[in-house]
Parts: C-alpha cells; sequence; structure tokens
C-alpha cells in the first residue's frame, strides 16, 4: 500500500525534489542527517541552524573533508512536529544509515526522538540551549544550559540593580526548571524573591500579568517566555511603562527580538548567551561575513546557529581523532577530555562526563534603541550541575533526563 | 482609595480580557452563526490583518487608517475563497472544515515562503498612564473601545442596514428570501467577507501589541471558538454575553490564582456549559424557537 | 391610484398575455408533479388555481417562480422566457410570491420582513416610506405592531405580513398560495377584498391557489382547474356561483 | 494494493454503494492483500517495517472515526483527546507497574479502558443534550484544545502520578515498549517485525470485527440514523444511545491508537492532541471516503504515506501542496477519493459501453 | 375501550393556537380519519401524539397509560408507528435494508428474513428489494415506509396523508393494505385528504377545524354533513 501510494506521489515530489549535495571526493562520504523545522511554529529561529551546518559541511567539503571524505548531509524539515522527528529520525538511523544526526529545537522534540537514537544507538548532536539535565551517551548537547546562564546573570544583576527580584517564565519544562535555578542563585546572592508567575505556553495577552508585577515592585524582572504568542509581553509591558530592567537566558540570543520588535520595548533587558551576531572579536567578525556571503538574505544569525556550525567542527575532530565515525570510539576521544575548539565565541570544550560543552558566556545589553553592547564576558563557563547531580557517561549511561527534583542526592542506576 | 484602584484594575483587566475575546470571535461567530461553517483558516484571517496593517504602517499610513486597509483586505479575501472555494460546500458543513483547515495550511506556510519566518512590529502607540502607582496601556482601552464599538456596528449592521436585513432574512428562511429578489449568493459572499474582515479586524487591532509570525493566528483561535461554543450561535444573543461571563471568570480566576487557574477556568466553562446549556447562551436566550 | 413607479396600467389596458405556460413539466426527485401545465394570464388579471389537494397547484407556484427548476416546457413572463433564470432573477422582474403557510422570517421585526420584500424591485430607487405607509394603509394592524417579531403574530397578521412583503417591491404579478390556509374567515374575507383593491387601484396582476370558495368567488376572475398535474378546465367566474360545479372540483 | 483489489471494489459499486466489498473476488483480494502485507517484513528493511507499524497505529483511530462519523453520522473533532488520554494512561499505568509478567498488555486494555470511559462521559453530554451536526465538531474540538492547554501545563513536579511525570510540553517518556511474557525473558516489542505482526493482526481482528459490527443488527440502527433521525426513531430507537455506543466504541479504537503510538515511540506529548493533530483523523477520513471502512483503511494509509513523502521531497513548500491536495481533493471527491474515483471509471465505462452498443 | 384518547390538548406557536383543548378517543381495533381544511391542526396533533412536539397543556393517553412526556422512541415501543406524509425512508439504504432495520425490533436470523420477504410480498415490492430505497417510485416509497411502521407490529398505526401523490390506483391498493392489517387486529389513526380514500378505509370520521374538534361521526354523517361542506369550501365563519 505505502510502496504504491510512495509511487503515486513520486512524480509530485520530484517536482519539489530537494537534490542532495553530491561531492566528487575520494572515499565514502559520511553521512550526517539535519532534523531540523524549517516550517511551523519554530522555523523563525531554526532555519539559520540549517544553514549554519551548511557553512560548515561546504568549508569542510572544500577543505578535503574529514580524515578525506567528504560530508554528505541528509535534510528533512521536521515541520516544527513531534511526530516528524520521530519519524524521521527512524528514517536517518534505519534508512539512510547516517553516521550522525543534528537534531531538534524544542525539549519536546528532543525528548521525542531520543527513546529511538537510544534504542538504534545512534549519535546525536542538540545544538541547542535548553533547560539541562539530559545525561545520555548517544547525545552531545552544545548550547547553554541554565547554570552556564544563571550563575553568571542572576549575580551581575542582583549586584547592580539589587536584591528583589520576579520571574515570570513559560509554564512548562523549560520555565520551570530555569525558574528553580533562578530561585536558586537569587538566594545564594542574598536576594529574595518578590514574585514568580508561570505563564501557560501559548498566552498572548499579560495585562494581569503586568499589574502583579508593579504590584511586587521588583529591582528587575528576570523573563523566562518562550514562543512567538509570549513574546507579545515585552511590547505589552513596555506600552504600559513597566520600565523594569530584565534579565532572560532565551532572548535576544534565539529569536532576535531586538531585531523585530520596535524599540524600546526590549531597552534594558540584560541576556547571557554564548554568540549572537554583535558579538565584537575577530574570529566572530570573519564568521558573519562568510556567513552574509553564503546566506545573503539571513536576517540574523543567532546563538542556536554558531553552536550548530561549531558543532560540525567538533564533529570533524572527533572522527579524525577516533580514526572512524564508529560511536565507542568517538566517546572514547569524549572521554579523554580535551575535545575543545577556538570556536566564534571562543574556546569550547566538551565535558566528558555530560557530553554538553562549556562557553564562553557574553552577557548583552538592549539599549533604548535596541542596540546591543556587552558589558561583561565571562570566558570558559563549565557545565558543572549533571556532574554535580551524580550523571557520568564515562561509567554508565541512564539515558535519562534529570531534573532539579533529583538535585539533593541521586545516584540510582 | 485602595479600594477604588482595585476596583478600577479588574475592571481593566475585564475589559482587557472582554475585548480580546470579542475580538477573536466575532469574526467566528458570525461565519459559524449565520452560515454554519466552521472556519479552521479563522486564525489566517486574523494572520492577514495583522501582515496587511503592519506592512500599511510600515508604508507610512496612520494606524487606524492601516488597520482599516488589514480590515478590508482579509475581508477581500474571504469573499475571494468564498466564491472559489467554499460555496461548493454549504450542502457539505462538515467537509468544508476540512476545505478550511487546507487554506489555512496554505496560507501559513506560504506566508512562511514567501515573507519569511517573521515580520518586524511597529510598536504599540499611545503610551501609557498611571493610576495608584501601577501603569497602564492606553491602547488597551483603544482595544475595549474597539470591541464595544465592532459589537455596537455589528449591531446596526444587522439590523439597520439593508444588507444586514436581507442577510437575516437569508439565514432564517432562505428560499423565500430568494424567491423575494434577495440575491442569496451575494449575502452569502458577503457574509463570509464580513466574518473574514472581523477578523482581519481582530488582527489588524492586535499586530501592534504582537509578535508577528506566520502561526500567530493560533494565538486566537483557543478563545475564539470557546467563545462561541459557550455563545452559541448567535452573535448579540451568544457571543458577545459569553464572552462578557468568561472575561470575568478568566479575569477572577487570572488576579486570584494565576494565568493557570484562568485557563482552566475556560475549560469548567466549557464543560459547564455543554452540560446546562448544550445550544449555548443563544439556544438558552432562543428556547421557545422551535 | 398614482404612485407606483411601474407604469402597470399601461399593460393591463392592452391587456397583453403577462405570464405564460406551455407544456410545463416539473417535479421533485425525477419524480414529475406537474405533467404538462398550460396557462396563460393576461395583465390585470385575477387566475385563481383551485383543484384538490395533492394535483400540483403549490408545485406550479414554485416551479412559477423558480423554486423548483422545470423539467420541460418553458414559462414565460412578459413575452420572454426565463426557465432558466434563478428564483432572485424572476423575483426581480416583478413578481412575488407568497409561499403557503406565509414563511415569513420569525425573528424579525414586521418592518424589517417588510424591507425584504423590497428586493423584488430591481431598480433599488424605491422610496421605502411611501410604499410602507402604503401597505400600512392597506394593513392597519402590521402598522400597530410594527417592531413585532414576525414568530409571534397570529396566521392571519403573518397572511397580511406575507402580502405587505412583496407588496414592497412592487410587483406586476402575485403568486399567492393558498391565502386562507388556517386563517379565520373574517380576515380572509378582508384579504380578498384588499387583494381586488389593489388589483383595481394599481392593475396588479394575481394568480392565486385556493380552496376557500368564498375567497375564490370574492377575488377570481376566472379559474383554471388542476388534476394529476395539469389543468384539466377553465371555468368562468358564473359558474364559480354553481355550487355543484365548485363541489365536484372541490371538497369532499 | 493490487489492482485486482481495486477492480472488484469498482464492481461492487455498481452493484450498491452501501458496503463496499462482496463475494469471492473481494475477500480472496483482501487475502492477497493480507498475505502481501505479512510477506512485507521480508523483503522490507527495518526501516520500512516500522515505519509500516506506524502508519497501522493511526488507522484505528481513523476506522473509529469512520464508525462515528461515516457510518453514525456525528462528527467528532476530538479524537485526539482519546487518543492523548489513552497514551498518557498507557505511560503512567507503565511507569508505575514496570513491564513484567505482560503487564504491559495489562496496562494497555486499561488505557484504552479509560479512553472510553472518558468518551461515555463526555458522549453522554453530548448526545444526551441532543448537540448534533456542526456544533458536535465545534465542541469537541473545544474540548480537545482545552485538554491540549492544560496537558501542556503540567512541567511541574506537583504533576505526577505515581512515579510518572507528566512533564508538559515535553511530553512524557520513559514508558516501556509493549511486552509479551515469554519463557525465560519477556519478548519488548520495538518497531519492528514482531511489532508489525502484532499491529497488524490487531488491525485485521479489528478491521473484521468492524464490518461485522456496521452489518449487525447495531451497524443497521447506526447507518439508520445518519440517514434519517427521526425516522430512526420513529421505528423506536432511542438514537441518543446509538450514537454515545457508536462513540465509545470509535473513541476506544482512538484510544488503541494513542497505546500503540505511545509504546511505540516511548513517548506521548500534549501536542498530539491540539489542532493540527485533531485535523488529522478528519483529513484522512474525508479522503478516503468515511462511509466505508475499506476505503477509511486505505484512504487513510494513503494520505499519511503521501504527506509524508512530500514532507521528505516537498522541503518547505510540502505543507502548501498538502493543503492545496485537501482542498482540491474535497472539492473534487465528495465521498472520497475511492469512491469518487470508482464511480468516475464506472460511469466512463458505462458511457463506451452505451457508444458500443449502439 | 380506547387505545388513544386526548384529552383537552393544546399546542401554540407563537401566537398561532394550532391545537385547540382536542378531546379526542380512537376505539381499540377502529379505523379512524381525520380529515380538515387545510391548517386546521391535523398534522400537529399527529406530532403531538407522536411526541415531536410537547403539548402546551392537556393529556395524551394511550391504552390507558399517560404518554404525555413519553419520549418519541418510548411510544412506538409501546406500541404505536407511523408513517409520515414525506415518506421517511432511508434513502441511501436498499429496500430490505430499510425493512429490516424495523423488522430486527423482534426478529433475528432466519425468522426475520421469511418475515422480510413476506412483508415485501405484501407491499408489491419483492423485484425491488435490492434497489436503493431513493430510487424507488413515490407510490412505491410511500409503501415502503408503511412496510416499515408496520414490521413494528404496532397495536396502533398512526398515518399522515399515506396515499399522498399516488395514482387512484396505488391509493386502492393502499386501501386495502391497510384494511388488511385492521383485520390483524391493528388500530388505525389516518390523516387523509383523499375522499375516495377515506370513503374506502374509515370506520370513523373526525372533522378538526381551526385546531377544534368540529364534527365526529360515520363517513356518510359527515358528507352529508352540510356543515362539514361548507368549511371545506369556507363558507362556515367559525
Amino acid at each position: 500500500m505505502t510502496k504504491q501510494a510512495t509511487g503515486v506521489l513520486a512524480t509530485l515530489g520530484t517536482l519539489f525534489a530537494l537534490s542532495a549535495a553530491a561531492f566528487a571526493q575520494d572515499g565514502e562520504p559520511i553521512k550526517m542527517g539535519v532534523l531540523e523545522d524549517q516550517s511551523g511554529d519554530f522555523a523563525v529561529a531554526t532555519i539559520g541552524k540549517v544553514h549554519g551546518i551548511e557553512l560548515a559541511a561546504e568549508e569542510i567539503n572544500a577543505n578535503g573533508g574529514i580524515d578525506g571524505r567528504p560530508l554528505e548531509l541528509v535534510t528533512y524539515d521536521t515541520q516544527s512536529d513531534n511526530r516528524r522527528y520521530q519519524e524521521f529520525m527512524r528514517r536517518v538511523l534505519q534508512r539512510d544509515k547516517v553516521d550522525v544526526v543534528f537534531a531538534g529545537f524544542s525539549s519536546a522534540s528532543r525528548e521525542a526522538y531520543r527513546p529511538i537514537v537510544d534504542q538504534f544507538d545512534g549519535l546525536a548532536f542538540y545544538n541547542n540551549q535548553y533547560e539541562g539535565g539530559v545525561c545520555d551517551a548517544n547525545m552531545i548537547v552544545t548550547g547553554a544550559v541554565p547554570e552556564q546562564q544563571f550563575s553568571t546573570l542572576i549575580p551581575y544583576m542582583v549586584e547592580k540593580y539589587g536584591k528583589n527580584v520576579y520571574t515570570i517564565a513559560a509554564d512548562y519544562n523549560f520555565g520551570q526548571i530555569s525558574a528553580e535555578w533562578v530561585r536558586d542563585i537569587v538566594k545564594e546572592n542574598g536576594g529574595t524573591m518578590v514574585g514568580e508567575e508561570f505563564i501557560p505556553l501559548g498566552v498572548s495577552q499579560f495585562s494581569q500579568t503586568i499589574q502583579n508585577i508593579q504590584k511586587a515592585k521588583p529591582d528587575f524582572l528576570v523573563t523566562l517566555l518562550v514562543g512567538t504568542a509570549q513574546a507579545s509581553y515585552y511590547e505589552q509591558a513596555s506600552s504600559a511603562n513597566v520600565d523594569l530592567p530584565m534579565a532572560s537566558s532565551v532572548n535576544v540570543g534565539q529569536g532576535y527580538e531586538h531585531k523585530r520588535f520596535q524599540p524600546p520595548s526590549l531597552a534594558n533587558m540584560y541576556v547571557t548567551t554564548n554568540w549572537i551576531e554583535e558579538v565584537d572579536n575577530p574570529a566572530s567578525k570573519s564568521f558573519v561575513e562568510k556567513w552574509h556571503k553564503k546566506f545573503p538574505d539571513e536576517p540574523y544569525i543567532n546563538q542556536e546557529a554558531e553552536n550548530s556550525y561549531v558543532a560540525v567542527y567538533l564533529y570533524k575532530q572527533m572522527v579524525e581523532r577516533a580514526g572512524s565515525t564508529d560511536h565507542d570510539a568517538i566517546r572514547k576521544v569524549i572521554a579523554e577530555g580535551d575535545v575543545c575548539m577556538d570556536a566564534p565565541e571562543g574556546r569550547v570544550c566538551i565535558d566528558p562526563k555530560s557530553q554538553h560543552m562549556s562557553h564562553t558566556i557574553y552577557l548583552a545589553k538592549v539599549s533604548e534603541d535596541h542596540s546591543i553592547s556587552f558589558p561583561k564576558v565571562w570566558d570558559d563557563i563549565k557545565p558543572y550541575w549533571l556532574g554535580h547531580v551524580g550523571c557520568d557517561l564515562t561509567k554508565e549511561n541512564p539515558e535519562a533526563q534529570y531534573t532539579p527534583s533529583d538535585n539533593p542526592k541521586k545516584n540510582d542506576g | 482609595m485602595d479600594f477604588l484602584s482595585g476596583l478600577f484594575s479588574f475592571l481593566y483587566q475585564t475589559g482587557d480580557a472582554f475585548a480580546f475575546l470579542v475580538l477573536s470571535a466575532c469574526g467566528l461567530a458570525v461565519i459559524f452563526g449565520m452560515m454554519g461553517i466552521i472556519n479552521l483558516a479563522h486564525g489566517e484571517f486574523i494572520l492577514c490583518g495583522a501582515y496587511v496593517t503592519t506592512s500599511a504602517v510600515r508604508m507610512g499610513l496612520p494606524l487606524p487608517i492601516a488597520i482599516l486597509v488589514g480590515t478590508l483586505v482579509a475581508g477581500l479575501v474571504g469573499m475571494l475563497l468564498e466564491r472559489v472555494i467554499i460555496r461548493h460546500l454549504y450542502a457539505r458543513p462538515l467537509d468544508s472544515i476540512v476545505v478550511t483547515w487546507g487554506i489555512s495550511m496554505i496560507v501559513t506556510q506560504g506566508t512562511l515562503i514567501i515573507l519569511g519566518s517573521t515580520m518586524p512590529g511597529t510598536g504599540t502607540p499611545f503610551g501609557s498612564f498611571t493610576v495608584a502607582g501601577y501603569g497602564y496601556s492606553v491602547y488597551r482601552f483603544v482595544l475595549m473601545l474597539a470591541a464595544v464599538a465592532t459589537l455596537a456596528v455589528l449591531w446596526l449592521i444587522f439590523t439597520r442596514t439593508r444588507f444586514g436585513i436581507l442577510a437575516r432574512a437569508t439565514i432564517q428562511v432562505p428560499h423565500i428570501a430568494e424567491a423575494l429578489g434577495v440575491n442569496t449568493s451575494l449575502i452569502y459572499s458577503l457574509t463570509f467577507g464580513l466574518g473574514a474582515a472581523l477578523a482581519g479586524l481582530c488582527g489588524g487591532l492586535y499586530a501592534p501589541t504582537m509578535t508577528l509570525v506566520p502561526t500567530m493566528g493560533s494565538a486566537f483561535v483557543v478563545e475564539a471558538f470557546v467563545t462561541v461554543v459557550v455563545g452559541g450561535a448567535d452573535i448579540f444573543l451568544g457571543t458577545a454575553p459569553a464572552a462578557a461571563i468568561l472575561a470575568v471568570v478568566k479575569a477572577g480566576l487570572t488576579s486570584w490564582q494565576g494565568q493557570l487557574a484562568g485557563q482552566i477556568g475556560l475549560l469548567v466553562a466549557v464543560i459547564v456549559v455543554i452540560r446546562i446549556l448544550p445550544r449555548g447562551l443563544t439556544g438558552f436566550i432562543l428556547r421557545e424557537r422551535t | 391610484m398614482s404612485g407606483w413607479p411601474r407604469s402597470i396600467w399601461a399593460k393591463s389596458m392592452r391587456k397583453e398575455v403577462l405570464l405564460e405556460t406551455m407544456g410545463l413539466w416539473a417535479g421533485y426527485g425525477g419524480k414529475p408533479v406537474l405533467q404538462g401545465v398550460d396557462l396563460s394570464v393576461r395583465a390585470g388579471e385575477i387566475v385563481a388555481v383551485i383543484g384538490r389537494n395533492g394535483v400540483g397547484k403549490s408545485t406550479l407556484m414554485r416551479s412559477l417562480i423558480g423554486l423548483l427548476p422545470p423539467q420541460q416546457g418553458s414559462v414565460l413572463f412578459e413575452g420572454a422566457e426565463i426557465n432558466n433564470l434563478s428564483a432572485h432573477k424572476r423575483a426581480r422582474l416583478g413578481i412575488g410570491y407568497v409561499p403557503q403557510g406565509r414563511d415569513v422570517f420569525p425573528r424579525m421585526s414586521i418592518y424589517e420582513n417588510l424591507l425584504v420584500g423590497q428586493s423584488i424591485d430591481g431598480s433599488g430607487k424605491a422610496d421605502v416610506k411611501e410604499r410602507v405607509d402604503r401597505i400600512y394603509g392597506y394593513f392597519p394592524i402590521l402598522k400597530e405592531r410594527r417592531d413585532q417579531r414576525a414568530g409571534t403574530l397570529s396566521g392571519g397578521q403573518q397572511q397580511q405580513l406575507a402580502i405587505g412583503r412583496v407588496l414592497m417591491g412592487d410587483p406586476a404579478l402575485i403568486l399567492l398560495d393558498e391565502p386562507s390556509e388556517g386563517i379565520q374567515p373574517n380576515i380572509v374575507q378582508d384579504i380578498a377584498r384588499i387583494m381586488v383593491e389593489l388589483n383595481r387601484d394599481t392593475g396588479i396582476t394575481v394568480v392565486f391557489v385556493e380552496q376557500n370558495l368564498d375567497m375564490i368567488r370574492q377575488m377570481a376572475q376566472r379559474c383554471y382547474v388542476m388534476d394529476k398535474g395539469s389543468v384539466t378546465a377553465e371555468i368562468g367566474k358564473d359558474a364559480l356561483e354553481d355550487r355543484d360545479t365548485v363541489r365536484r372540483y372541490l371538497a369532499v | 494494493m493490487p489492482r485486482g483489489n481495486k477492480t472488484t471494489s469498482v464492481l461492487k459499486l455498481l452493484e450498491g454503494p452501501q458496503t463496499l466489498g462482496k463475494g469471492p473476488g473481494f475477500w480472496s483480494g483482501c487475502a492477497v492483500v493480507l498475505a502481501l502485507a505479512c510477506a512485507y517484513p521480508l523483503f522490507a528493511d527495518g526501516y520500512d517495517v516500522g515505519n509500516n507499524v506506524y502508519f497501522f497505529n493511526w488507522v484505528f483511530m481513523a476506522l473509529g472515526l469512520s464508525l462515528i462519523w461515516g457510518y453514525g453520522g456525528a462528527l467528532s473533532f476530538g479524537q485526539t483527546a482519546f487518543f492523548g488520554v489513552a497514551g498518557y494512561a498507557y505511560g503512567v499505568f507503565t511507569i508505575n507497574l514496570g513491564d513484567a509478567y505482560g503487564l504491559t498488555l495489562v496496562s494497555l486494555v486499561a488505557a484504552v479502558g479509560l479512553s472510553a470511559l472518558f468518551a461515555g462521559v463526555l458522549g453522554y453530554f453530548l448526545f444526551f443534550g441532543r448537540i448534533s451536526g456542526v456544533f458536535l465538531g465545534i465542541v469537541t474540538l473545544s474540548v480537545t484544545l482545552v485538554l491540549e492547554r492544560f496537558m501542556s501545563q503540567t512541567a511541574g513536579p506537583e504533576w505526577a502520578i505515581g512515579s510518572a511525570r507528566l512533564n508538559g510540553f515535553n511530553g512524557m517518556g520513559g514508558m516501556p515498549s509493549l511486552t509479551i511474557p515469554w519463557f525465560g525473558a519477556d519478548i519488548a516489542l520495538y518497531p519492528d517485525v514482531g511489532l508489525y505482526y502484532l499491529t497488524l493482526a490487531l488491525l485485521v481482528v479489528v478491521y473484521l470485527a468492524l464490518r461485522m459490527l456496521v452489518n449487525s443488527r447495531f451497524g443497521n440502527v447506526l447507518v439508520a440514523i445518519r440517514e434519517n433521525p427521526q425516522r430512526a426513531e420513529m421505528l423506536g430507537y432511542d438514537i441518543r444511545r446509538y450514537q454515545l455506543v457508536a462513540f465509545v466504541i470509535g473513541s476506544a479504537l482512538a484510544g488503541l491508537s494513542g497505546v500503540l503510538y505511545t509504546a511505540w515511540g516511548n513517548y506521548i506529548t500534549p501536542s498530539s492532541m491540539g489542532m493540527s493533530a485533531a485535523a488529522l483523523p478528519v483529513v484522512w477520513v474525508a479522503v478516503g471516503g468515511r462511509s466505508d471502512l475499506t476505503t477509511t483503511l486505505f484512504g487513510t494509509l494513503l494520505v499519511l504515506a503521501g504527506f509524508q513523502y512530500l514532507t521528505i521531497y516537498g522541503s518547505q513548500y510540502a505543507l502548501v501542496v498538502m493543503g492545496f491536495l485537501l482542498v482540491v481533493t474535497i472539492l473534487l471527491a465528495p465521498s472520497g477519493i475511492f469512491i469518487s474515483l470508482g464511480s468516475f471509471f464506472s460511469r466512463g465505462l458505462r458511457r463506451r459501453q452505451a457508444r458500443e452498443s449502439i | 375501550m380506547a387505545i388513544l384518547e386526548t384529552r383537552k390538548l393544546d399546542k401554540w406557536f407563537g401566537g398561532l393556537h394550532v391545537t385547540d383543548e382536542v378531546d379526542f378517543t380512537l376505539e381499540q381495533g377502529e379505523i379512524h380519519c381525520l380529515i380538515g381544511p387545510n391548517g386546521a391542526g391535523k398534522s400537529t396533533f399527529f406530532k403531538l401524539v407522536l411526541g415531536e412536539h410537547s403539548p402546551s397543556g392537556g393529556a395524551i393517553l394511550y391504552d390507558g397509560k399517560d404518554i404525555t412526556k413519553a419520549k418519541s422512541f418510548e411510544r412506538i415501543r409501546h406500541g404505536i408507528s407511523v408513517k409520515f406524509q414525506v415518506p421517511g425512508i432511508f434513502q441511501a439504504l436498499k429496500v430490505r435494508q430499510n425493512l429490516q432495520i424495523a423488522l430486527q425490533h423482534h426478529l433475528q436470523g432466519a425468522s426475520l428474513n421469511e418475515e422480510t420477504d413476506r412483508l415485501l410480498e405484501f407491499l408489491k415490492l419483492k423485484d425491488a428489494e435490492n434497489q436503493l430505497a431513493g430510487s424507488l417510485s413515490h407510490g412505491q416509497k410511500q409503501w415502503l415506509e408503511i412496510g416499515m411502521a408496520v414490521a413494528l407490529k404496532p397495536k396502533l398505526l398512526l398515518l399522515d396523508e399515506p396515499t399522498a401523490g399516488m395514482t387512484p390506483d396505488e391509493t386502492h391498493a393502499t386501501g386495502e393494505m391497510v384494511q388488511a392489517l385492521n383485520a390483524e387486529g391493528v388500530s388505525v389513526l389516518a390523516v387523509e385528504h383523499d375522499m375516495a380514500f377515506v370513503r374506502q378505509i374509515a370506520q370513523k370520521v373526525t372533522v378538526l377545524h381551526f385546531g377544534k374538534v368540529f364534527a365526529q361521526g360515520t363517513i356518510n354523517e359527515i358528507v352529508a354533513d352540510e356543515r362539514v361542506a361548507s368549511i371545506y369550501l369556507g363558507e362556515v365563519h367559525a
């Protein structure tokens, strides 16, 4: 049935067939699956990730590939639909037999495909900033995690603006867990939470929230809002003249709201990000230049785009050092603890215990006119929390996602 | 004084929620109530209104004119769709659900392909004012006024204009209206166009306050559907009072227990209503109808 | 009387044929109810169509106004074939249809019901106020209850409204389907009297389906008798006075 | 699909469109299809097998909707609510009970039962409240949308049943696959040949059972209600009860889909109840031809495979093309593509015969 | 003994008083015709008896039990059965299926098929059994619906203009069917215009006029009643 249906539609499909790049080089190509949302809700933030991977692959292939083997991309549009991740993760692993997969924007999509990666013992890169906690030997995470972003951001804000903090966060895993980090770090720094509010996903109307914030009179506000609907908060708060300093780990770096929104709705917003287009150093600048040469219409290069670009080079290094694409060999290389490179953001390394990445963390400040400045930069901030909570992938592989409720002592499995 | 400012704040929140519900739902209610069609492309008409409005502002038109342009364009697109597609489905209202969903897919993805993943916003006009230490957005009052004005204008359209009277006649006894010289197929086009225009108006009004992305329509759809379910088919006897009741429930619960409670309140409202008033408020008010 | 924009007078003076059917077949779902109806009505006439239940009188009315497409044969209005015109286009040529059971718009006021009828006048230049006043003149009860919902009226009032509604469009021809059905006799008499007055004042042509002999006698200038889907006889005003003839064609 | 079956469908169509497929021709066609389906894993690679299991998972929901909508005439737009409830229930049960001793199968039954119970309660309100037609669609859609929203908000640690975290928008994971107790060690059914045969067997059983149901006394009444509810009532049938029963059975099948899907991917998320998820079953059933189980079955597989194919090869145009195909299909093939194609060809055939006979 | 009795049965639609305190009795085993000019309230009375409308006042008794509040399907199960004016058959189903849906209430398996065949024979529809009901001629549809009503083995059969649109031959055959059923003990209440048909079957006739019982008697008494003739001709000013 499927076969026949497929046949019927084949003619139609070829009209739109995406030609996979073929490289006339020596050696069996190394296949890299790319599952990213090029349509649907998340496309705003993720089309750049695909471009980052394409840019890196092109550069690598132009320089002789990985160990003489060209890199071949197998790209599918996951349409911001978790089910497509499930379908295509199976497809790239079973049908296309890729050596590695770069996949996923939302945590939901990652959790949708992770069981499949584990089942087929594949290797997946998740190049996204997220709530943290994934302890799975088949996953490598290059995005920033809360301890990297909040251990830097919150103390700075408390010192600069005061001890009374109000958090509004998206009411789901990312928001809840991030809010918990904020709560803990505020306490450690002698501050108090004067309010905490969780906003259901998809909510776009914030009048009541704005009033609650004004009532609580915080010194600054932590916004952990997610999705395009919730982003409407800034415009609404600005028009109600809330006028509070804001701190965030998601905005600017991911959804480049400072470019999309009318100033001054994001004024006085502080964001910790591991890279954004405005970062002002030579490596970063030449990276941006290269990018715009290949993708002149790119509206903005966000941190996930850079993470994806960097991840391709990290993978190259791992394969070259391991001498093969074999996952066990690659994990052995990671376990050596010195998989590092000089990325546009600065030096980054893969932590062998958690297979997460260390970052240079930039504090981006949005001004009245939405221009960006960087009042502070932290070098080499490590993803320490998973190790702290007992994850050590060099020893065991629980294939789980830890949450702060696992915090005090978690040592089963 | 404290009581007064509390009261003001509650009224403001309620009015804000009311405006959102009314403006989201009235286009859907017109098309559902008058034509019996569930328009799953409702969110995309909102999208159309928002994008056209924003583009018009960027081209230098003043916001009110731009919103008007957005409303008109959405209405015209609606009429066009009705002429080309929807009219073939009047005998099959259930199939029209599938078709409007298909249209919604085409529009959302088409917007992404043609206009990109996002459109820069224009900023909210009019600034803010302060009552008892709390800042309020002036534009929110504009929205509340717009909601009330929309209801008033709809009331005038349906009771005072020739189109409105013919539309109501067509809905009540279509073949007799036809036999009295009413071009009922034109009336259906215009009614669908009106529903689309109302969605466009909603999009235009909220465009300055929201992030503009191809999927933005979905932010309105759940509330719109819930309001129509609670209200039933008639816009004045159903949608408006339903929006008022839901606004009080939502604003009350939200200020008392937070956004989550407000959302759960909507769920409970739906369940209660289908249990007590299976045909919505409209059915309750028009119970004597056979 | 003056004031009705259509030049009905001129037509009725010349006694042109206003409405004609030739071998008309029509029915529901393939089943022909009308099986070759021939009739001809001159401008200014009042013609009754009589016959027992189920012989196709209402079907005839519905196919004349265009709610039922013809299967065969043709319908001519003012000499032109109107077979393929939809109902609203036929109405705009000046045909007013008052259906069996009235079918007023129940959730609209009397005044609003009247406004709908204005669509029959395709010219769009009607002086609404003048027409409404004229109709209120004929049917004072409508004026009294102008803001009441039509669904709450009694049968007789609804019938007056239904007739007033088509008069709003200044039709050249009125099709009345069983105007006396379920209505108190004194109101039936009123309606018949008003129709005759209207015909006299404006020259309006009336074709009506009826079983109520009083009403037929009061209004009709001649009658077509239908049986089993076609016109079987034509009788004049005199024959209507003969009780036995009528009994043969109608009732029990 | 072998050609034989299609032609026999067309032949049966000429006999009368009520129940498609009759006589030895049809059943031997069925046997061939079944044999091919059984032999399929011998020729296909692991991906195709697993992918087909995935397609099969959804067919149960489509067949259930065909029963409710196609046969019973009541459009439920909220079948994914039962899908989701059962999927989550399977997760909660198995995470708490574990997968030993065939407890996953117990969980499967319990989860499907729970969705049936939910359908019973909701359906009672709907049908005994005399909600029908388009309004039924809008109410069921609202229920599933609100349920999706609610489940998306259960991220916090307080939202746990036993040791199962509902886990909000990110979805619930970590539940075991289905297992069959066996000597020595249980057999875990990953999306592979084993699960393929299990799902196929379930599909055959459900398909045949539904055929029996709709051809039974119950089915007769159900179709009668669709055709003319007033007449059915005047034959002494309590139509509300029949509609409710059809709704519960159809929704339990949606629940079965939910359990199988959850076990297939070890994952369930609130977005499987959202607007686009909720629209999909309606699309499958409408495209295939809702008033027949067989056309629904093949229509569902066709749409699933076609949409997936478009997504693979259509890049960003896939959704546009899908939407376009949907609109065109519904406009041109009101009774579903199979029946419309069938009557198109048979009309052509008849016309040719007529011409030849002249 | 009365099988059906209404007491002061009343129904208003908005401003219309369509059924005006009707007291009506139908004896066991009787064929009773309800006649009256259009708009006399016959159909409404019928729907009140069926439970499609709920009365504004008064009571309906069936076989001595008060069924005023019973749902339609419950009344059917008590032994009332109906044939509508516009044929209410299942157009998209086969003729045989139509009958079986009705028959399966009390029969199954072989006896169901036997009874279906017998009924098809009785209805002169044997040749059309595998046709779609929607493709039958108008008269055949009427018979099929009578067949469905009969299939329920009713004690009381309600017929709303059973011969509307039938040829005289069909009308006569229908009359014979009704009489055959009556001979088996079924009570019949028919609303009918066709006086030939009424004459053929009626044992008793009730004339409704403006929602009220206007006259009652045998068919000969009614035909002889000048007042009845007059209301038909619109001459009586009630």
